[in-house]
């Protein structure tokens, strides 16, 4: 056992030299471009932070063997905060000091990225998180952007929904993070906005692996039409079995949090008839020709799944748009001063992404309109598209 | 007599000279950083030691003591505007006087009854940080203002780097003069052998819920300036893991040994991030180190590599 | 376990002296039961001041019960114990120390995470300043007592023959040295009553002597104590008043003849019915 | 309301039942050598990966389950053999921190063979929910709960029947004698370890299909099974198991009548609030000090 041990750290060490080598292998002359991230590859959120670690490292590869930025290679520092905000500060606190990093793209759920923002803020680093609530970018912070669609949009997007199907009460069932938290909050501004009555208000554990209390409440609450979940990675996959288990008939919303082909497999059956909205990445080849995402998406999604050899979600697409977003801000600034690499980030404009076409600004910091948003439905293990 | 007054002297010296040399050493503040989470870490060991090497009683749940005083200085300062001095000594009054509370009745357990009851409050005090998520901020935690104290506001790695090192030196000064007093003799008498103590006049019930409580203080105390310090807190800080990682560092450097727990809480500190090199090995390879240091050397790190050196053991 | 024979049933009378103290510990109609089965039974029986007083019987006899109800470990089924005219059934050990009582133990219960030296220094427990503050701040007052008690301690230590291991790990000491430690241990708590539970077991004749010795200089100092003893020679030897037990209740109880005479007893030891 | 806690007893029988197995687990590697085995919570999580993992690529699910059984088996033995045997005379927290240390070793190597992600494994017999006067059931559930059951009554015929379940009694009532009387202890506590981890892996893969596995999953169970052996009165199997349902059923009700946020944390206070007044558990024998 022990010499097994022993020469799994060596191959493990080895490893390691190959792969540093290979990122600086090709165009090693000139100072690389030094983009850090953090990412929750582990724990609750891995579904989400797996492939954006996956893609960021796919592509900072591509790059650097298509010549990389301007002649500069990439230079990627990835961390897994396993799902911890305060492992993500710390590592956010290494990509600063030590790793010295020009740009950090990351921050998987709201949690990890709340956490770092004061120490970007701070430091003066641009930031560009994956993660979805509101509170990130506003209010506007100088050096933090961000590339999901917010909750407020997806509540927003679902509330359409459901007017349109004449529902106007809800029962919201949200995951105690950051992310549920902030979702839940908008979800009661929002149904203020909107005239929807909100009849329960339940919460559940990022980590319960049963929630059929708090749903036999819901099931009790004869004024319910309809139900929202907001969390993302297993629970809501959880959730979505119990409603099922316990026949609950009301239709079943979920948020952006769990678009990914992972809560389908998860659920199965279960998930049948569930909507949520999410980006035109998940239905790439339902959207239509006119589409202006239709080539980035299909594109994204064939690389994406030849090299990974799984299906595509929106987080891989986070990812890919953060890391473009990065890249071509150093192109326009014409190198890696900070403040000059902000204020092109703060420029972005037209870029079109997995995400929708993006357009920064100095009090928009994310750039997505409603419009990038669709309502999909999953109907025989698949995303469809609800026209 | 003189022997031990001088090596506990040295100790001090050594350990402070490593404190004051060592950032020449450190390129820049994120091993500061690591440095000063080793020295808070370290400051709850050599607690939880005078609880676990010296009076032989387990506690799995010291994180929670940890955790209490860290919430207590983040709501109190950022919630209701308490001077974080204040914020300090209340959550350490509070922490205290729960400890004592608990203990009467727990400390009469034994073994991994009692393992199971401290485990127990540890982790009903993290359940309770994540949920009264109003006052706590949840699971994903909350920010912490930075410590002031007469006006003057400690920032940065560079400043909190000595105070905790002088702190450190403290602590270890403390807990070097309680092993060497009649109360410290009185713990390690409990440990030894419970009966004996009694029926020489020690009452062993009065000594461990002292220590136990403590130790507790101790904890809350680091748990407050780690908060200021880090600026932000999560129940992560107080859960059943951060308590298996505390009594970890206790064992693993040796127990019973003052200078041990410091050296156990810097290794283990240290481990996580120089494994993250091993990536997807480094949970392997760290509970392989845990494992092989406590069969191969079960009495922990300092005192099986000053049992190498004969010459220290007469002294 | 020695048996009774005849020589051994020829004390020393003529340097016996019977002196009558007054009652220093008085048990009543004591018993103390474990699931259902009793292990001492409606026991009494007084102790004189300044007597050596045995404690005999065979395996089994309750003998080490009745020191854990005397001393406070076990708690009584029924009956008390009277110490100095007070009555301490099922008291603390801690405060009954405190009131004077120590005692050593058949199994060791050495402190083995210390030296031998500061194992006696616990026993200096009530006599010094134990409080935490002090204690962390190592106020000069109790360095000093401090000092002065791991004199005493190790003055102690040479009483009964220990100079030799005053530094010494006591986990590296042999198996006589550490019973004696335990006398010194109990000893330094200045107590009034010393219960000694078989201080001779496993000691080799010499050994044995050296305890006797030991036994015989603490009662001269004026400290009553109660022995509990296999070695029948030393028993006789040096003991001022004799209880016999068998299965948990009192046999005989009397001057060393009147007990080694007694048939009772004799039978009792050699397993037959009376 | 009456179906209302029907539902809640469900749910809580069903967890219940896997805390009594692991808290089974917990008792059987007590009795034969006096260490809790913090890794018992990781036996759960490669019975349930290694069904989960195994059916998707195509083996039978008997076969699967048997498969995770016997890896979980040597896995404990090799537990057993090179980190707790050799530490015999350690200190309680020693042994504590070595088991840890096996669990975290356990999960690392869980994560490399399996990934990070969840696993989904398909329910034994179908999804459709059973209606019972109002409650309504996975049938998932009766799987766990009559897997249990057999388990737990295998368990005890094992116990009082079989000449090593005798040895393993004999050993944790004494072993010193056991040894006299030519029990080999080793392969007592060797035999002891492989039971317990059999029982972890049985228990992950039935409860599989309603948790999902993942290398986490046998942590927070792990726990419970503990608190379930404690609560019984470690060593004490009948006791574990009961703790067990206690524990589940209890934690079922806080979730829906007190507080969902709350409910890990019943399991702790009910726990705390035994032992404040039996320090020994329900059911453990009150023991008395040999001075």
């Amino acid at each position: 056992m022990r010499k097994s041990l022993l020469s799994t750290i060596a191959a493990t060490v080895t490893a390691a030299i190959a792969v540093s080598g290979a990122l600086m292998g090709p165009a090693a002359a000139a100072e690389p471009i030094k983009v850090g991230a953090i990412v929750s590859a582990t724990g609750p959120a891995s579904f989400l932070g797996d492939p954006e670690k996956k893609v960021l490292e796919l592509y900072a590869d591509r790059i650097n063997k298509a010549g990389g930025v301007d002649g500069r290679p990439v230079q990627l520092t990835v961390y897994d905060d396993g799902g911890a905000a305060d492992k993500a500060a710390s590592f956010t606190k290494r990509l600063i000091e030590s790793d010295g990093v020009d740009v950090i793209v990351g921050g998987t759920t709201t949690a990890a990225t709340m956490a770092a923002v004061p120490l970007v803020e701070r430091a003066g680093v641009p930031f560009i998180s994956l993660a979805g609530a509101v509170v990130i970018v506003e209010p506007v912070k100088k050096w933090v952007f961000k590339t999901p669609h917010t909750d407020r949009m997806a509540a927003e997007k679902v509330m359409e929904d459901m007017k349109a199907r004449g529902l106007t009460k809800l029962a919201l069932l949200s995951e105690d993070s950051g992310f549920g938290k902030s979702g839940r909050e908008q979800t009661v501004a929002v149904a203020k906005e909107r005239g929807i009555e909100l009849v329960a208000d339940e919460t559940y554990g990022a980590k319960d692996t049963d929630v059929t209390a708090q749903l036999t409440k819901i099931k009790n609450n004869a004024a319910a039409q309809a139900v929202l979940v907001f969390g993302l990675g297993q629970g809501p996959a959880v959730v979505t079995k119990n409603y099922r288990q316990l026949g609950i008939a009301l239709p079943l919303y979920q948020s952006h949090g769990v678009a990914s082909k992972e809560y389908i497999r998860l659920a199965g059956g279960a998930a049948e008839g569930v909507r949520l909205p999410a980006a035109g990445l998940v239905v790439a080849a339902q959207l239509p020709e006119s589409d202006p995402q239709k080539t980035v998406v299909t594109d994204f999604t064939k690389t994406y799944e030849d090299a990974f050899k799984s299906e595509v979600s929106t987080f891989a697409g986070h990812a890919y748009d953060g890391l473009m977003i990065a890249l071509d801000a150093v192109k326009r600034s014409g190198g890696t001063d900070k403040a000059k690499l902000r204020d092109a980030i703060e420029q972005t404009k037209g870029y079109v992404g997995t995400g929708g076409t993006v357009t920064m600004g100095p009090k928009d910091h994310m750039g997505l309109t409603l419009d990038a948003f669709h309502m999909v439905e999953v109907k025989q293990g698949d995303w469809s598209l609800v026209k | 007599m003189n022997a031990l007054l001088h090596g506990r002297l040295t100790g001090l010296l050594v350990l402070g000279a490593v404190i004051a040399i060592l950032p020449a050493f450190l390129p820049n503040n994120f091993y500061l950083d690591i440095a000063i989470l080793a020295g808070f870490n370290a400051m709850v060991c050599v607690g939880l030691n005078l609880l676990i090497g010296y009076a032989g009683q387990i506690s799995l749940g010291h994180a929670g003591f940890f955790g209490i005083g860290a919430y207590a200085s983040a709501v109190l300062v950022g919630t209701y505007g308490w001077p974080p001095v204040l914020a300090l000594l209340a959550g350490a009054a509070a922490v205290g006087l729960l400890a004592f509370l608990v203990a009467k009745p727990i400390l009469r357990l034994k073994g991994h009854y009692l393992a199971m009851a401290t485990l127990g409050i540890g982790i009903i005090v993290s359940i309770v940080l994540r949920t009264e998520s109003g006052l706590t901020g949840g699971p994903d935690g909350m920010m912490v203002e930075p410590f002031r104290i007469f006006g003057v506001e400690l920032y940065g790695e560079k400043v909190w780097y000595w105070v905790v090192g002088v702190l450190l030196v403290g602590v270890v000064w403390l807990s070097l003069n309680l092993i060497d007093s009649p109360m410290g003799r009185a713990l390690r008498a409990v440990h030894g052998s419970e009966v004996a103590a009694e029926v020489v006049g020690v009452d062993t019930a009065r000594f461990k819920v002292l220590v136990f409580a403590l130790s507790a203080v101790f904890a809350s105390v680091a748990g407050s300036l780690f908060a200021h310090y880090a600026g932000l807190i999560t129940p992560a800080k107080a859960d059943f893991f951060k308590s298996i990682e505390l009594v970890t560092m206790v064992v693993f450097g040796g127990m019973a040994s003052t200078f041990g727990a410091v050296v156990g809480a810097v290794v283990l500190t240290l481990l996580p991030q120089a494994l993250t090199v091993f990536q997807d090995y480094q949970q392997i390879v760290l509970g392989g180190i845990l494992m092989a240091t406590m069969v191969f050397m079960p009495k922990g790190l300092l005192p099986t590599l000053a049992a190498l050196l004969p010459a220290r053991r007469r002294a | 376990m020695k048996m009774l024979t005849g020589t051994d049933i020829a004390p020393d009378t003529s340097t016996q002296v019977r002196r009558v103290g007054r009652p220093i510990l008085k048990v009543e109609h004591l018993s103390r039961e474990f699931g259902g089965v009793l292990a001492i039974g409606d026991l009494s029986f007084t102790v004189a001041a300044g007597d050596i007083h045995s404690i005999i019987g065979p395996n089994g006899a309750g003998k080490t019960t009745l020191f854990n109800l005397v001393t406070g470990v076990y708690k009584p089924s029924g009956g008390r114990v009277l110490f100095d005219g007070a009555d301490v059934s099922g008291m603390a050990p801690y405060k009954l120390a405190a009131r004077g009582m120590s005692r050593t133990f058949q199994n060791l219960q050495i402190f083995f995470n210390m030296t031998a030296l500061e194992n006696v220094m616990v026993g200096r427990h009530l006599h010094l300043n134990t409080r935490l503050l002090p204690a962390l701040f190592r106020f000069p007052s109790l360095v000093r007592k401090d000092r002065e008690a791991r004199d005493r301690a190790a003055r102690l230590m040479a009483d009964v023959g220990l100079s030799r291991y005053v530094d010494a790990d006591a986990a590296a000491m042999p198996y006589g040295a550490l019973k004696r430690l335990e006398i010194a241990r109990a000893l330094a708590s200045e107590p009034k009553l010393l219960l000694l539970d078989e201080p001779a077991a496993g000691l080799n004749a010499t050994e044995s002597r050296e305890i006797d010795e030991v036994i015989k200089t603490v009662a001269a100092g004026g400290i009553t104590v109660i022995l509990v003893e296999h070695d029948m020679k030393m028993v006789m030897g040096i003991s001022h008043r004799i209880t016999a037990l068998n299965h948990g209740r009192k046999l005989a109880e009397g001057t060393p003849e009147e007990v080694a005479t007694n048939p009772e007893v004799v039978a009792a030891y050699l397993g037959a019915a009376p | 309301m009456f179906a209302e806690l029907l539902q809640y007893l469900l749910s809580g029988l069903t967890i219940g039942a896997i805390y009594a197995l692991a808290g089974l687990g917990f008792s059987i590697i007590y009795n034969a050598s006096h260490v809790i085995n913090f890794a018992q919570g990781e036996f759960i999580m490669i019975g349930g990966m290694a069904s989960a993992t195994l059916t998707a690529s195509g083996v039978p699910l008997p076969l699967a389950i048997l498969i995770g059984c016997g890896g979980a088996m040597l896995v404990g033995v090799l537990v057993a053999k090179f980190a707790v045997e050799r530490a015999r005379n350690a200190s309680t927290v020693t042994l504590i921190i070595i088991t840890i240390g096996a669990s975290i070793f356990l999960r690392g190597v869980a994560e490399l063979v399996w990934g990070k992600d969840f696993k989904r494994l398909d329910a034994f017999s179908g999804e459709t929910p059973i209606q019972i006067l109002g409650a309504s059931m996975q049938p998932q559930s009766l799987w766990v709960v009559g897997t249990a059951a057999v388990l737990i009554v295998a368990i005890g015929l094992f116990f009082s029947r079989t000449l090593t379940g005798k040895a393993i009694l004999a050993t944790s009532h004494n072993r010193l004698a056991a040894q006299l009387v030519g029990i080999d202890v080793k392969r007592v506590v060797l035999a002891s370890f492989a039971l317990s981890a059999a029982l972890g892996a049985v228990g992950g893969a039935v409860v599989a299909p309603i948790t999902f596995s993942y290398t986490e999953m046998g942590i927070m169970l792990g726990l419970k099974g503990f608190t379930a052996a404690v609560l019984g009165g470690l060593g004490h199997g009948p006791g574990a198991v009961a703790g067990g349902l206690i524990v589940g059923v209890a934690e079922a009700l806080g979730a829906g009548y007190i507080s969902s946020a709350y409910k890990d944390a019943v399991a702790f206070v009910i726990i705390l609030a035994v032992l404040l007044f039996m320090p020994n558990g329900l059911f453990g024998k009150r023991g008395t000090e040999r001075v």
